[in-house]
């Protein structure tokens, strides 16, 4: 894949940033309450692309909403009218500031489940008319691991067009992917050039980007060898130790909630009157109703029956799929456990408890 | 696809069985399925729903789903369905009973409550295509007499002397003067199958389905030769919604049918 | 507090929505089944006109009335609620209302709090034979919703048709 | 405040005399200063437990999960952990005999920057009010402090009734609907919470605005009287949403109006609403 990169320096990318958000329907994440969330923004003001990992929401939900109305109706004397709604705009063009490559790398796992069977059509749009810029980060946070998952960070394509941070206050903007390209020239990335906001590189940038991919790398707290975890739980499924990691777990499913990669949900009927909505929203496997039939049988009617099928299917059961690991490795649900559980320290205590 | 509801048929005092149509001409020639998948009820304002097909696609004019008032959406089904009335239909989805394998064997059907209603579309293929199949035996428990499903066609298959019918319940009555005992009980000590050559087909509530594997494994039966149907919660019955996960498997898709061999690979949570 | 801009009925809690021309609140009364219920009986068949906004719900006793179901209504179609149940000493269930009384404070004062006018929650105490009393009510409380305008709770993105 | 060798001495002589099955405390998360809960089982683990002011989680909320029920529990409980554990008494949800207490003559307990908590600034019960030994020995710590009103209440009451609308739609807003706030709430024991009860016509599943105003107001009105302002919620919740407004809002009406009521003070002392006085305020009755 050939690359395209430029270098400039931050007021020429903060130029680049507000360019963007005048000219584009942008989304970055903006302060609410101490935490960031996805929204949508129209000056580089109101939102933070640095914002850190851990008080950032995942942008899951600007693909796959919360919730979604599937249907509405409505249903009176004349009869009944079933109409087919997404009123969410899908198809506009949107770009997506401050997104971090473990966030982007969920999308193109999702895009395995979404794309196997029947296509999910709403996600495949929202997908293609989205331009995902991304910065590199330059330290890795308390509970991050993506280097030790089984994705290439450095040359993640998951990003259409990449930020890198270099030293001496040096920015390198790097296309991609063929989308991120054209979105650069579309941004009219040869007048930035000549007009000097923007410098074509020259062989040494490589080498810069690659320099601080190292140093970043070199920060990670948490290191494990993913081949043999993985291979360890894949015959782990009877193991005691789930009931111990999971002790600790109060079911709040809040790690479903704010994982860039859980997928799960539920669907309900919403009526007033004579009109009703049904909706798709987020639910977790942690509930202990996830999967408690009418009838009243429930596969899973303890908890640590629902942690183990949580980390197993992160980290086994949709590699065995889908040929790809669920978990990213952003460290969004240990930052937002109540009671501090770290996917990575279970998955870790776990396999642990078995030789290969 | 919007379906009417040609007949409903009250098959005990909480199952009822609905005969449904396309609302619109063409489609119910174009909606084929083979026996063992299932399909979305959608009731607006209640929800969705899955149900199998409890009738064979060798009689097309309409097709059958027996329901069993238990938990939100059936309990609407049950109080605000009647003949005439319009639901909602998707599918038919998920994968059917080997119907290829089962050719030339004996078979045995093994069925409990409502589980009836998935062999009871096999049991009608097989009927229609009588030429390829061996003997029959349908054993069929209930917990009471009057939780005995198609009553009339069990009468009707009873009538064939080349179909072995044998009722149980779960406990004595006395107007009953069939099989006392539950399901695998009566596997073992009444019917008494033949090992050699035959396909055994089971469905009823998860812990008959768990006794009756052990005790088909005791009369000697191979995994592979025993095969089952699976319940488990479904939303969305495309392989999207997560719930159906049993391991790396989806019920949705790659079962509900499962052989008993693919059940011992699979993680114990069903 | 007039909510009025224009001659258009705006909502006093958000001025941004305008009520359509023809519109009339909804209000829903629930009413206790030994007292309140019978005394609107009571003013059904004495002929005495109330106005036709409010739908009522009976309840067994006003302590059946969970906050739950004031936050429902106002989220899903009501402008406004009435509850009333019987006098205090007059319950059915000997103390039902003293309980009641409580949680209508809490729950009132509550959606004050996050921004909803104290009248969109009324709350009564009528009789079995306080039938002009229920009429009186009622149109105090209609009248009092109409001047604060439709609540119109998040209800745009919910189920516009 | 470091009560780590005490706690330590207690859970082993407790394990000692056979008198519980499981200790339930605070240990270090083992990669940073913070703290996560323990439950201890193995007497050998004891050396794992610790208590300072970073120890903040409200351990009165295990008692609610399966694998802590008809289990003979020791516990560490603060001011605030120890209000909501008489309420569970209260409210028939724990057996006595089953618990024994370890009382903690509560500080202030700090966030994660270090600061004292705000809810601890204006505690005024840091002494457990119930328990049966305290971890210093003493009986009993000093004299509470007055009820005082909650600075963020004023400020937010303090705004006419369209910004305080705007302010909540923007928290309402900002909910996912996760229900951590729930879960995380030792007072919401519920088998299954109502507002999920699929089956009610008053269900309302979806993430919306509206949907987060009714399952927010709702809960922290069936929490009102109960609430005992330990803040799990705040710490659990994804959004950091401000929840604590609702509580401490209800707590300060039903203090005024009900005879100074508190929850969880007393021994045998149920919730506001359960119970009533001749004297409450009459006058918004028509």
């Amino acid at each position: 894949m050939s690359v395209e990169l430029f270098v400039t320096d931050k007021a020429g990318l903060t130029k680049f940033y507000e360019a963007i958000i005048s000219k584009n329907e942008t989304y970055a994440p903006v302060e609410k309450f101490g935490k960031y969330d996805f929204k949508r923004v129209s000056s580089f003001d109101a939102c933070n692309p640095d914002a850190p990992i851990a008080q950032t929401m995942s942008a899951k939900p600007l693909f796959f909403p919360r919730s979604a109305k599937i249907m509405k109706y409505t249903a009176d004397h004349s009869g009944t009218s079933v109409k087919e709604t997404d009123e969410d705009s899908l198809a506009g063009k949107r770009v997506i500031l401050g997104m971090k490559h473990c966030d982007a790398r969920a999308l193109q796992v999702l895009d395995k489940v979404y794309n196997w069977d029947y296509i999910d059509t709403d996600y495949q749009r929202r997908r293609e008319n989205t331009v995902i810029i991304s910065a590199r980060c330059d330290k890795a946070e308390t509970h991050c691991f993506c280097t030790s998952l089984d994705y290439d960070v450095e040359h993640s394509d998951a990003m259409d067009v990449a930020i890198v941070n270099g030293t001496d206050g040096k920015v390198f903007i790097e296309a991609r992917t063929e989308k991120g390209k054209v979105f650069l020239k579309e941004m009219n990335i040869e007048q930035r050039i000549s007009n000097n906001e923007f410098q074509v590189t020259d062989e040494t940038a490589p080498a810069a980007v690659k320099q601080q991919y190292e140093a970043f790398a070199a920060s990670f707290r948490l290191k494990m060898d993913y081949t043999e975890v993985n291979a360890r739980l894949s015959k782990i499924f009877d193991s005691p130790e789930f009931e111990n990691v999971s002790a600790n777990c109060i079911s709040c499913n809040t790690c479903a909630f704010v994982c860039p990669t859980c997928h799960c949900f539920k669907i309900s009927d919403e009526k007033v009157k004579d009109t009703g909505v049904r909706y798709k929203s987020y639910d977790s496997c942690n509930n202990g109703y996830f999967t408690l039939m009418a009838g009243g049988h429930n596969p899973r009617p303890v908890k640590y029956r629902r942690w183990r099928q949580r980390a197993l299917h992160k980290f086994v059961y949709y590699k065995e799929r889908f040929g790809e690991n669920l978990c990213v490795g952003c460290g969004k649900c240990t930052n937002s456990c109540p009671v501090n559980i770290s996917i990575f320290e279970v998955v870790k205590q776990v396999s642990e408890t078995v030789s290969v | 696809m919007m379906c009417r509801i040609d007949k409903v048929i009250q098959e005990t005092p909480d199952i009822r069985t609905y005969r449904l149509k396309f609302k619109e001409e063409g489609i119910m020639e174009r909606f084929n399925w083979l026996p063992g998948q299932f399909v979305e009820f959608s009731l607006l304002g209640s929800g969705e729903c899955t149900f199998c097909i409890a009738s064979s696609s060798t009689r097309k004019e309409s097709f059958d789903c027996s329901i069993k008032r238990a938990g939100i959406v059936t309990a609407d089904i049950h109080t605000g369905l009647d003949e005439g009335d319009e639901v909602g239909i998707r599918g038919p989805y998920g994968n059917w009973f080997p119907l290829e394998d089962l050719k030339g064997k004996n078979l045995l059907f093994v069925g409990g409550g409502i589980g009836l209603a998935p062999l009871r579309s096999l049991i009608q293929y097989c009927i229609d295509n009588r030429a390829d199949y061996k003997d029959f035996t349908i054993l069929y428990g209930a917990r009471t007499s009057a939780d005995l499903c198609y009553k009339d066609e069990i009468a009707d298959w009873r009538k064939d002397p080349s179909l072995k019918v044998i009722l149980t319940i779960d406990k004595p009555e006395e107007t009953w003067k069939e099989n006392v005992g539950v399901v695998p009980k009566i596997l073992e000590e009444v019917v008494k199958p033949v090992v050699a050559n035959t396909k055994v087909i089971t469905c009823g509530p998860p812990i008959m389905i768990k006794y009756t594997l052990l005790s088909l494994d005791k009369l000697g039966f191979a995994p592979k030769d025993v095969i089952t149907t699976l319940e488990m919660k479904m939303q969305c019955g495309l392989g999207k919604c997560g719930r159906c996960n049993i391991g790396s498997t989806y019920v949705c898709k790659d079962g509900p049918v499962f052989t008993y061999e693919q059940l011992k690979k699979l993680p114990d949570e069903f | 507090m007039e909510a009025a801009v224009n001659n258009q009925l705006v909502s006093i809690e958000k001025p941004e929505i305008v009520a359509p021309p023809d519109w009339e609140p909804v209000i829903i009364g629930i009413l206790c089944n030994w007292c309140s219920y019978a005394g609107s009986d009571l003013t059904g068949t004495s002929r005495i006109q109330y106005p036709p906004n409010i739908r009522i719900i009976r309840v067994p006793c006003s302590s059946r009335v969970d906050p739950w179901f004031l936050i429902k209504s106002l989220q899903t179609t009501a402008d406004g609620v009435l509850v009333s149940g019987c006098h205090p000493g007059d319950c059915h269930y000997i103390s039902g209302n003293y309980y009641a009384r409580r949680r209508f404070l809490v729950t009132k004062k509550l959606l004050n709090f996050v921004g909803f006018h104290e009248n969109r929650v009324q709350f009564s105490w009528v009789s079995a034979a306080e039938g002009p009393k229920f009429a009186k009510v009622v149109a105090k409380v209609t009248e009092d919703i109409k001047k604060l305008g439709p609540l119109h709770l998040y209800k745009k993105e919910n189920f516009e048709k | 405040m470091d009560y780590t060798n005490q706690i330590r001495e207690i859970a082993s002589k407790l394990f000692a005399e056979g008198k519980i099955d499981v200790f339930v405390g605070y240990r270090m998360t083992g990669f940073d200063e913070n703290q996560v809960p323990a439950l201890i089982r193995d007497p050998n683990e004891v050396s794992k437990l610790v208590f300072t002011d970073k120890s903040v989680f409200n351990l009165t909320n295990y008692l609610k999960q399966d694998h802590t029920r008809n289990k003979r529990i020791g516990m560490v409980v603060k001011g605030c952990d120890s209000r909501a554990l008489n309420l569970l008494l209260t409210e028939s949800q724990v057996k006595r005999e089953n618990l024994h207490i370890v009382g903690i003559p509560c500080k202030g307990v700090v966030d994660e920057n270090g600061n004292k908590m705000q809810n601890c600034i204006e505690c005024i019960f840091p002494n457990p009010v119930v328990f049966d030994e305290m971890v210093d020995g003493t009986p009993t710590g000093s004299e509470a402090p007055p009820y005082q009103v909650n600075t963020d209440i004023q400020n937010i009451a303090a705004m006419d009734l369209v910004e305080r609308r705007a302010y909540f739609e923007e928290v309402f807003e900002s909910c996912i609907r996760c229900n951590a706030c729930r879960h995380s709430c030792p007072m919401c024991y519920c088998a299954k919470c109502c507002i999920d009860q699929e089956t009610s016509t008053l269900y309302h599943g979806a993430n919306t605005t509206s949907s987060a105003f009714h399952a927010l107001m709702t809960w922290s009105l069936h929490l009102a009287g109960r609430c005992v302002d330990c803040r799990n919620c705040e710490k659990a919740c994804p959004s950091h949403l401000p929840l604590h407004l609702l509580h401490k809002w209800n707590e300060q009406v039903i203090y005024e109006n009900f005879q100074e009521h508190l929850a969880g003070v007393h021994e045998g002392d149920r919730g506001a609403f359960y119970k009533y006085s001749m004297k409450d305020p009459d006058d918004f009755i028509m």
